[in-house]
């Protein structure tokens, strides 16, 4: 690793931004947060967002006519149009905001599925899937007689379109629903190609964008896809909120799933016809102040750029590559860099996973490990956990080199040499 | 609201609610369409006469709701006669709310748009016997400046 | 109304707490807050609480070994605790977290619905229902052929229980689901009386607490209930949560919902297994700091003292209704004081309740109208909207009183007086 | 995690991880259970056999996982034999934590009773030909704080 090499962004530039970073470990040792596939820090511009709004002008929105009211309300549609921009939908109407990544894909799964999906159909996933892109379909399956299959990766990790098509082609799936990129093995797939390829068999598609979101600029027009959902947190937003994106058409045409307020156009004691979109799928009080802290986030991100933040992550990926190469018994998982997001997962033969980040811990050094809710997959690679270091804009060469030179540590401790008990 | 807009309502928005311009029916419609916005419940009727060179001869409306909706609706219905069905469809939001004069917030321009986009869905709903059910329209969606 | 009058509790000692009390309207009059039944305002403590989640401490629960994901499920487990301390449920585990009283109420009508609600089976609901009570209902006796019906009222607002008796026998349903406090009327139902009733006819009870929670104390154990929910932003809390309390062996029995990471045990290619409770119905990253922030405004509530807010409460109900009864055409929904949680709707003989709102808010004054998300209330009572005045402890006599000479004013301006077009 | 505590892990916790009291299967067995946490896939199958006078005459584990699972069955195990039924159910989660010494955060604590846990359930399944595919329990739930 040559040190003369030109960053694709400066990272000190940012994390004066983000209030956690300056905070110290337990053990006293600067954080080096390296966990941000499961969940994203936030800057100053974020949570002050939050507190400006229940502060200054905070009040349930739509509903009523007073001033608070129509300030929420009007910030809260300006959030939902800041997002449309940010994927790039046509209409703002497209974009529904709900509980999160796992919420969009129920939403999908149950309102379009029972109206799509019935018996001996067939639903196609990837072995890379997030549990959140697998049980939504398993139940739905369940319940009208419909089978789920998973398309087997390659020995890298990788999607191999040539399988996609032989599958898609054999199964004439009503939904294929796959990750634009994996959260284990950082794998980016070829999203476009696989929509038209889905498309071209007459299946409808789904694109969980929850790892693809933070870490590039997504076009949903681009994309072609149906449905495409992600997560606040995992873009420097709040928790309690993600977001749904139908295309127009698809979502009218969709029953609407969960009742209540705001997404019915008339209620009696006979029964309720649904109100037009977006409101359609945003039953009840909304998650006002998560879809303002959203909207800066958002707002925050295209400041720091999506494309230099694909760059930089891939940079610091092939960084960490290099330097955990060195560790003996050490087994990468997934592409090459160039293939990835900024995720770098592996497992050293004998030792297990957790131990690996406790210790990294003890280091101040935040990793995950476990089957980061991809069991199906960590089965296809028959391991149970893997270790995950996943990169953020806000992290540094540094910090990749701490963990790189912990791990080494770790895997010498833990490692079996003929310790006896007393 | 300031003083002044309180004079407009005391001046101009009142008394087209209190004593508004053709509320009733048109005998002899030719076009006619209902919509209502279920957050406040407001519901506006309304049934125009064309003329055989597209001219609106008579405008009516019926409904029930808010100072602004029905005030709205009186003064549309005023404005419109006369004008042609080329006229009506370039009368913009932007014209029906400057028809209105009172400024409103984004809610209550709801009320005062539900005339206008009544209007805007009557001029395709000839009335031939088949189109008479056809279903209420509901304008509770998006507010102004998301349909601009 | 004497002036002498002991008030239950000082407003005065708590409005500095909470920051948008000290803002003005956009007419400059000092903001008088009166739609706390749509949402509640926030004290510092709760904007602060999530503020420093973010800015300490974040990470994403559960999952992680490392310090910060271990302060933040310590901290989110512990909102679990203060939470169901606050609805005294017997388990902590008892206590689900969704993202709002509609999203808990969907979760019991499709998990344990779908499990136990068969075709020709009942449900039943009363005329005084919110639209999120009532909406689930229709679309799960759709899904499976089941009927809804609706216990009325009796002249003054409230529910007959010689009438739910009645309804009870002759229709043996699956489940009775009711308000504790309606939304629109005020009425305070008699929720331990009403479960018992429907326990010993072998119907299942869900209680929606949306009013009900943050107006005194709720005890669950002492209710009876099998299911009751409430939401966040209603209690001082943050948006984008909600409770669903369920009985353990109730929750234990039900199919999950919501399919995804966390609410699972265990994932093939083939299915899953459910976790135990009550990660079983939290499906996906949680309403982390939302949880943080809802601890944060339930422990502020029990400061001020539930019993001291619901007495209060009625003290300034009573306030408004006696003013508000000399306004000529005025007529106050629902039963006498007495009987009523902090909420005054009242309907005017010829003029529009939004113009009545909007009259109010030029004023400063913040109320709600509309249908309050209750129209088939509306109905039975005749009329499309109301005007609403709801109460929290924060606000004063001084504010009721300027409410209701606002509405008079509103009634002299709107009257119909012989205007004539120019 | 301090000096302190990492000499516990080399003296104390390592040792038995690599080099595990009774690790294996009994073939005499009375009772037995298993169980796993999902949350890191750690799984432990207890092995004792009672003698008549209830007393522990030997205990076995198998398992998969972290040095603090393992490391962990491994002590409990040297630990209990020669404890009788009653002594064995006094064993408190807090005994087990104390028996491993390190200083554990709460995830790390449910490693650390996971073997306990399946002791305790294996008293309660007593080896007839009808339990022995009983299900396999999964302990992910609440840590420690929120049991007691
Ligand atoms: C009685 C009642 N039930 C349910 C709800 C719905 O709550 P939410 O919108 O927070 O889901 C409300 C408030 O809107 C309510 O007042
Ligand atoms: C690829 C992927 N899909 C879905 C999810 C679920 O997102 P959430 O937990 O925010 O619902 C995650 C993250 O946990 C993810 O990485």
């Amino acid at each position: 690793m040559t040190v003369t090499e030109a960053f694709a962004l400066d990272a000190g530039r940012f994390r004066s931004d983000f209030p956690v970073l300056t905070t110290r470990s337990r053990s006293g040792a600067p954080l080096a947060y390296l966990d941000n596939a499961a969940s994203t820090q936030h800057p100053a511009a974020v949570i002050d967002a939050i507190a400006d709004c229940y502060r200054g002008y905070y009040a349930n929105v739509h509903r009523g006519i007073h001033t608070l009211s129509e300030e929420s309300t009007e910030r809260y549609e300006r959030a939902r149009k800041t997002v449309a921009r940010f994927l790039n939908t046509e209409h703002a109407r497209e974009l529904i905001f709900t509980a999160g990544t796992t919420a969009a894909i129920n939403t999908v799964a149950r309102a379009w599925g029972s109206a799509n999906v019935g018996e001996g159909d067939h639903i196609l996933l990837t072995m890379a899937e997030h549990h959140a892109n697998i049980v939504p379909w398993f139940q739905l399956a369940t319940q009208v007689g419909a089978h789920v299959h998973f398309v087997p990766l390659t020995d890298d990790g990788r999607l191999d379109l040539e399988s996609v098509a032989r599958m898609l082609d054999a199964l004439r799936p009503k939904m294929f629903a796959f990750t634009a990129v994996s959260n284990v093995l950082g794998t980016v797939n070829p999203v476009a190609a696989l929509v038209e390829m889905a498309r071209e068999r007459g299946s409808a598609t789904l694109v969980d964008a929850a790892q693809a979101a933070p870490h590039g600029p997504v076009d949903v027009r681009e994309w072609g896809a149906d449905f495409v959902v992600f997560s606040g947190h995992k873009v420097c937003g709040p928790t309690g909120i993600g977001v749904l994106y139908g295309r127009e058409a698809v979502l009218d045409a969709m029953p609407p799933f969960l009742g209540g307020g705001a997404m019915i156009h008339r209620v009696t004691t006979r029964g309720f016809e649904p109100a037009p979109l977006p409101e359609k799928f945003e039953a009840g009080t909304p998650p006002i102040t998560e879809a303002i802290g959203l909207e800066a986030a958002v707002e925050y991100l295209g400041h720091v750029g999506l494309e230099a933040i694909g760059r930089y992550e891939r940079q610091l990926v092939e960084r960490a590559e290099a330097g955990l190469r060195e560790i003996p018994g050490l087994e990468i998982l997934g592409p090459a860099p160039e293939h990835k997001a900024g995720i770098v997962s592996f497992a050293i033969e004998g030792i297990h996973a957790h131990d690996i980040a406790q210790w990294l811990d003890t280091r101040g050094i935040a990793v995950r490990a476990g089957h980061h809710c991809a069991m199906p997959l960590h089965q296809s690679l028959g391991i149970t956990a893997s270790t995950r270091a996943s990169f953020y804009f806000y992290n540094t060469p540094d910090e990749v080199d701490a963990m790189v030179d912990a791990v080494g540590e770790a895997r010498d401790r833990f490692r079996k040499r003929g310790r006896k008990r007393q | 609201m300031s003083i002044d807009e309180r004079d407009i309502y005391e001046e101009h928005v009142l008394p087209h609610y209190e004593d508004p311009y053709h509320r009733g029916h048109c005998e002899v419609a030719t076009h006619a369409h209902e919509g209502d916005n279920p957050l406040c419940g407001d519901v506006v009727r309304v049934e125009i006469e064309l003329d055989d060179e597209g001219r609106v001869r008579q405008a009516w409306f019926e409904g029930d709701g808010c100072t602004v909706s029905q005030s709205s609706a009186s003064m549309l219905m005023e404005r419109i006669e006369g004008m042609t069905v080329e006229e009506l469809k370039q009368f913009s939001a932007e014209d029906m709310l400057a028809l209105f004069q009172a400024s409103l917030t984004p809610n209550r321009q709801k009320c005062c748009l539900l005339s206008w986009r009544v209007l805007q869905a009557a001029m395709h709903s000839p009335i031939d016997g088949e189109d008479e059910d056809a279903e209420v329209d509901s304008f509770g969606g998006p507010s102004l400046s998301e349909e601009s």
